[in-house]
């Protein structure tokens, strides 16, 4: 069965990627199976200095999920593409490089170092994260905001640039509608939601960071609704996430309007979800009378 | 490392809330030194997303086998205790870098472990011995019911056990006893909770030292970057799923 | 142990209660227990006539939750006093009712008929039910609507009254700083969460209604994370809810910045889970050393 | 009604993904007329927060026993299937009212079942004879695989299968089998899917009859107004958890 996806110009093997943050730059998860079995590699956010990140603990296990502030920690955009980049060349796996930042000149600069660099096929603009105060959140709540960053980051990349959105808004339609027009070629949904966690004993949150992102199953009906809502109204391709785990799930993603999928959290329950759910994939596509991934194009949505 | 099914040899109840349990598998061909941990999956199905990291507190190549003891602490660690023998359980291992013995022989060595960390001390010591060091042990515990291991470590070397409550052995802390025993090492190995990490690393400043962290894990395999630890080198920190969880005592700062 | 709470006016004898949708009005769970073990009642939404609610299927599982679109069925409010009121005086138990409505005329004819009514407590105001379009979610996602909305009920109502806030907004605060201006006496919080779900085998949403409010402990941290927010910036009493299964979840509630807490979904899981909740909480207390509750009070928003 | 663990007696494929589970438990006492149905909680935990709603096939109120028949469908059929014999479950029960046979006797009455619709007419069959009537079953089922119960139908009374595709018994829809039969009967208890209801509905208009329906269920009890269906009484309405699932089938609106 035919697999393949066309991208906002990319062409994709099938449409099952790691999503950013959840499987570093490769070299692990490179230890398990052979990354050319990905539809794309989305490698962790970089930003314009190397950060730290937030004090530990970073992460809590929730009901069907998790909270994670790990603060876009990262070496940097010149460190990404001096030592991390070079790895990935040898897969015939399109990369797409996640630019995060704390103001739009940030931005911008990591966008247009990233774009230039050969090994990076598409990106993929966070202006979503909840775990950094100046993480690019305030970009993705509000729709001018959001605008103007995506526009003059546009500008400066001349590979296809994805915004990833954050479901932490009232009304996701307006932020889909905002970047598309400022010149998206598509859009990654969902980020995480903002969510907490408090340890009974220390009487503390759990997370150092206090709040945290949560993602996992818990969160893939918001998913599937927030996909479902902005294909309605738009045509760009969707990169869908949270909370897949089976190729089952990602049959509901695509018929709720996504063109292709993320795989985040579950790799840490098993550094093998990505590959098993491209192994499955064609079986779930039969169990369910489909015969080609056109046929689920949206279904739900027309 | 690896993803594995592994077998529950056996898994019973050592001390309060405290179990022992021996898994068997191939897996157990790929542990290199004492202090690997594994990375265990919780229940069926995707209510726990989040495996559990418990170190190998022994291992047997030739059997096949290695032995886990944790502690019931949270929902996790209650569902390993439910676990019944003939059983299969979802592990990743073996992870980590445990502790490095090369060139440690005929030394003087103590190994100073606290509550659950005691456990990858015990192989620690066996190979300690089998390169012919001079080893003390000095474990601490709670109170006298948390007590494991006790025999199982006196019959390898020279034991001093010590409960936070005075129950039992020494009245107090690991530290107190390294005091009271004044001899001088060549090395130290701890495995403990922070606060006694800490306390070690002052008090034992001037002997070469290692020393095993905790942190809360994601991946287990150096992708997610929750488990950092400030650190002095390069990059100013280390990741404990994949640096460590073993480190010299001086390149850590907890 | 002491567990009764002061709130907003009203004495609980411990602050335990059914959250609104969940319990009907008490009759079936009164086959299971005795009411008068509650801490409060909430009951049914009641609209200005009989409503008969979404088409079915009205509910779907999720990972550790649910999706619900009832549709804010119920028989009016007149009918509710007459006859579902009556059964509930029985019980040493305050009655808090919840108010729904399409229009602010339709709200508050509801609420000054409940707040006269004498077995009802205090009122609930129901701005956030995501189920029905004309179903007050406008309200719940618009602070100056909210201001609007609750001063005018206010003005008709002698008994306390809650407002239940949505976490379907980008700002919680905004919207719990409104309606306290306006008048209300505590907050309840949070509703469900717009999601949806996909059934592959039909290509259609699960819920006839296409979207639902999911609900359960998926949805947990986020209303921690959301009670937290606004305790910090808010001194009225919260009611929390929102994924609620056992004692220990009640003390994170509590430590969170709750007064009380409700409990949904879990009724369905366990017919006796307020009770079972209700029976160990003086055991979830001692195991991490609390004697009161005033001790767990906004312990980590300070 | 009540929430209660029952014994798993056993649990056996009868037929394709159909199994067969006998519980033993103080329940079965309370269990008034066949058509009841019990609400089993899924797994560990709060991964599942809804029970599965299934009808009791049979019960004997001397060994204390249920039965019930389920296809494996989804998630939580498929936990059922995979319990084992000595386990337990825990069930509320038992819900709903089931048929009323009170004044049903010595007449010629139609039981008409389509797949996991059959299981209810089981022990419905049996209180019929009980009571003197005259009884024709007729059974459908997807394909000669999912075929179940034959045997012990046909041990009670006339019983005729169909089958959609034709693989057995009668190639055609229980409504073909109910023209060709061409008897009049005094009254008609049907169970099945909806569309099949529907059918029967019409074609048995002027019989007094009884159907069980289904629909998606939150409580089961009748507090969350989940799994109403459109019927022709004073509110409009019917709640299939608490006033059904067994109907007059000219009350209900399918
Ligand atoms: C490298 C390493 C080795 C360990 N070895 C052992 C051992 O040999 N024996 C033993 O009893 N314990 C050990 N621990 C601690 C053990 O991982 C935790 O007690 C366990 O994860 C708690 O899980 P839970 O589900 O019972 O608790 P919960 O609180 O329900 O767990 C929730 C989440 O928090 C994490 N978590 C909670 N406490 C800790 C902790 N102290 N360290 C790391 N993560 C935590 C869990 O892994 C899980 O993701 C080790 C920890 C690490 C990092
Ligand atoms: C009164 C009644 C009696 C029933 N008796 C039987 C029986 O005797 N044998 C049998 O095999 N099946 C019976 N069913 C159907 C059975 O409840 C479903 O097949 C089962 O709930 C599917 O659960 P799942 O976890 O496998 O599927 P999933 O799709 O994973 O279930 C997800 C959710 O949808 C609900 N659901 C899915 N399908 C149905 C359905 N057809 N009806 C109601 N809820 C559904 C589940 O209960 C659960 O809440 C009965 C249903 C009702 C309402
Ligand atoms: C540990 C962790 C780190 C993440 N880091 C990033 C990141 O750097 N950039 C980003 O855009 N998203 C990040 N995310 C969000 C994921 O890419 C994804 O959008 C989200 O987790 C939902 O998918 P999931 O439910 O499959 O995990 C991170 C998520 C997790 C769990
Ligand atoms: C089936 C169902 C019906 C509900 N109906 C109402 C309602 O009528 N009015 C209301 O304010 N909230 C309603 N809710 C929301 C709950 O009161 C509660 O806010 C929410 O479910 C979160 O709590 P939980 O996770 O404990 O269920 C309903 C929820 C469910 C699941
Ligand atoms: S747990 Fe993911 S990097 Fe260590
Ligand atoms: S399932 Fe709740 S009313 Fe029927």
């Amino acid at each position: 069965m035919n697999l393949s996806v066309q991208l906002g110009g990319l062409t994709l093997k099938n449409p099952v990627m790691p999503a950013s943050g959840c499987f570093g730059f490769g070299q692990e998860f490179s230890q398990f199976y052979d990354l050319n079995t990905l539809g794309a590699i989305v490698i962790k956010a970089a930003t314009g200095e190397a950060r730290f990140g937030n004090p530990t603990p970073r992460v809590a296990e929730t009901s069907s999920g998790m909270l994670n502030a790990i603060g876009l920690q990262n070496p940097g955009v010149d460190q990404i593409i001096k030592q991390e980049l070079p790895f990935l060349e040898q897969f015939d796996t399109p990369v797409i490089a996640n630019v995060a930042g704390s103001s739009e000149e940030e931005y911008v600069i990591v966008a247009e170092k990233l774009s230039k660099a050969s090994t990076v096929k598409a990106l993929e603009l966070n202006i979503s994260c909840p775990n950094v105060k100046e993480g690019g959140i305030q970009f993705g709540t509000d729709p001018e905001l959001a605008y103007q960053l995506t526009n003059k980051v546009k500008n400066v990349s001349s590979k296809p640039l994805f915004v990833k959105l954050s479901p932490n808004v009232t009304n996701i339609v307006s932020m889909a509608k905002a970047v598309e027009e400022a010149g998206a070629d598509g859009l990654s949904m969902i980020n995480t939601l903002t969510g907490m966690k408090i340890d009974l004993k220390t009487r503390k949150p759990l997370i150092a960071n206090e709040t945290g992102g949560l993602s996992g199953p818990a969160i893939k009906p918001i998913a599937i609704r927030m996909i479902h809502q902005v294909r309605q109204v738009s045509n760009i391709p969707i990169i869908g996430m949270g909370g897949i785990t089976t190729s089952e799930d990602v049959l509901e993603f695509l018929l709720a309007g996504a063109d292709a999928v993320a795989v985040g959290t579950a790799n840490f329950q098993n550094p093998y979800a990505c590959k098993d759910i491209i192994d499955e994939l064609p079986r779930a596509f039969e169990k369910f009378g489909y015969n080609s991934l056109n046929e689920l194009k949206g279904v739900v949505s027309t | 490392m690896f993803r594995k099914e592994m077998k529950i040899e056996s898994n019973r109840l050592i001390a309060l809330d405290t179990y022992e349990m021996v898994l068997e598998g191939d897996l157990v061909q790929y542990i290199k030194n004492p202090g690997h941990f594994i990375h265990i999956q919780i229940g069926e199905g995707t209510a726990h997303m989040l495996r559990r990291p418990i170190s190998i507190a022994d291992y047997d190549k030739q059997i096949n086998q290695l032995t886990i003891i944790y502690k019931v602490f949270g929902e996790g660690t209650d569902w390993l205790a439910r676990q019944l023998p003939g059983g299969q359980i979802n592990v990743l291992g073996p992870l980590g870098n445990g502790f490095d013995l090369s060139g440690i022989q005929g030394q003087t060595v103590i190994v100073i472990g606290g509550g659950v960390g005691v456990p990858p001390l015990y192989n620690l010591v066996k190979q300690l011995n089998s390169q012919f060091n001079d080893v003390t042990a000095i474990l601490g515990y709670q109170s006298k019911v948390s007590i494991f291991y006790e025999k199982e470590f006196k019959d390898l070397t020279q034991t001093y056990i010590a409960t936070d409550d005075g129950t039992y052995g020494y009245d107090g802390l690991v530290t107190d006893v390294i005091r009271e025993l004044r001899f001088s090492y060549d090395h130290y190995f701890s495995c403990g909770p922070t606060g006694m990490l800490k306390a070690v690393q002052h008090q034992l400043s001037d002997i070469d030292g290692y020393i095993s962290i905790e942190e809360r894990m994601g991946c287990g395999v150096g992708a997610c970057f929750a488990c950092v630890c400030q650190a002095d080198n390069d990059k100013g920190y280390v990741k404990i799923c994949q640096d460590g969880p073993v480190f010299h005592a001086k390149e850590v700062t907890l």
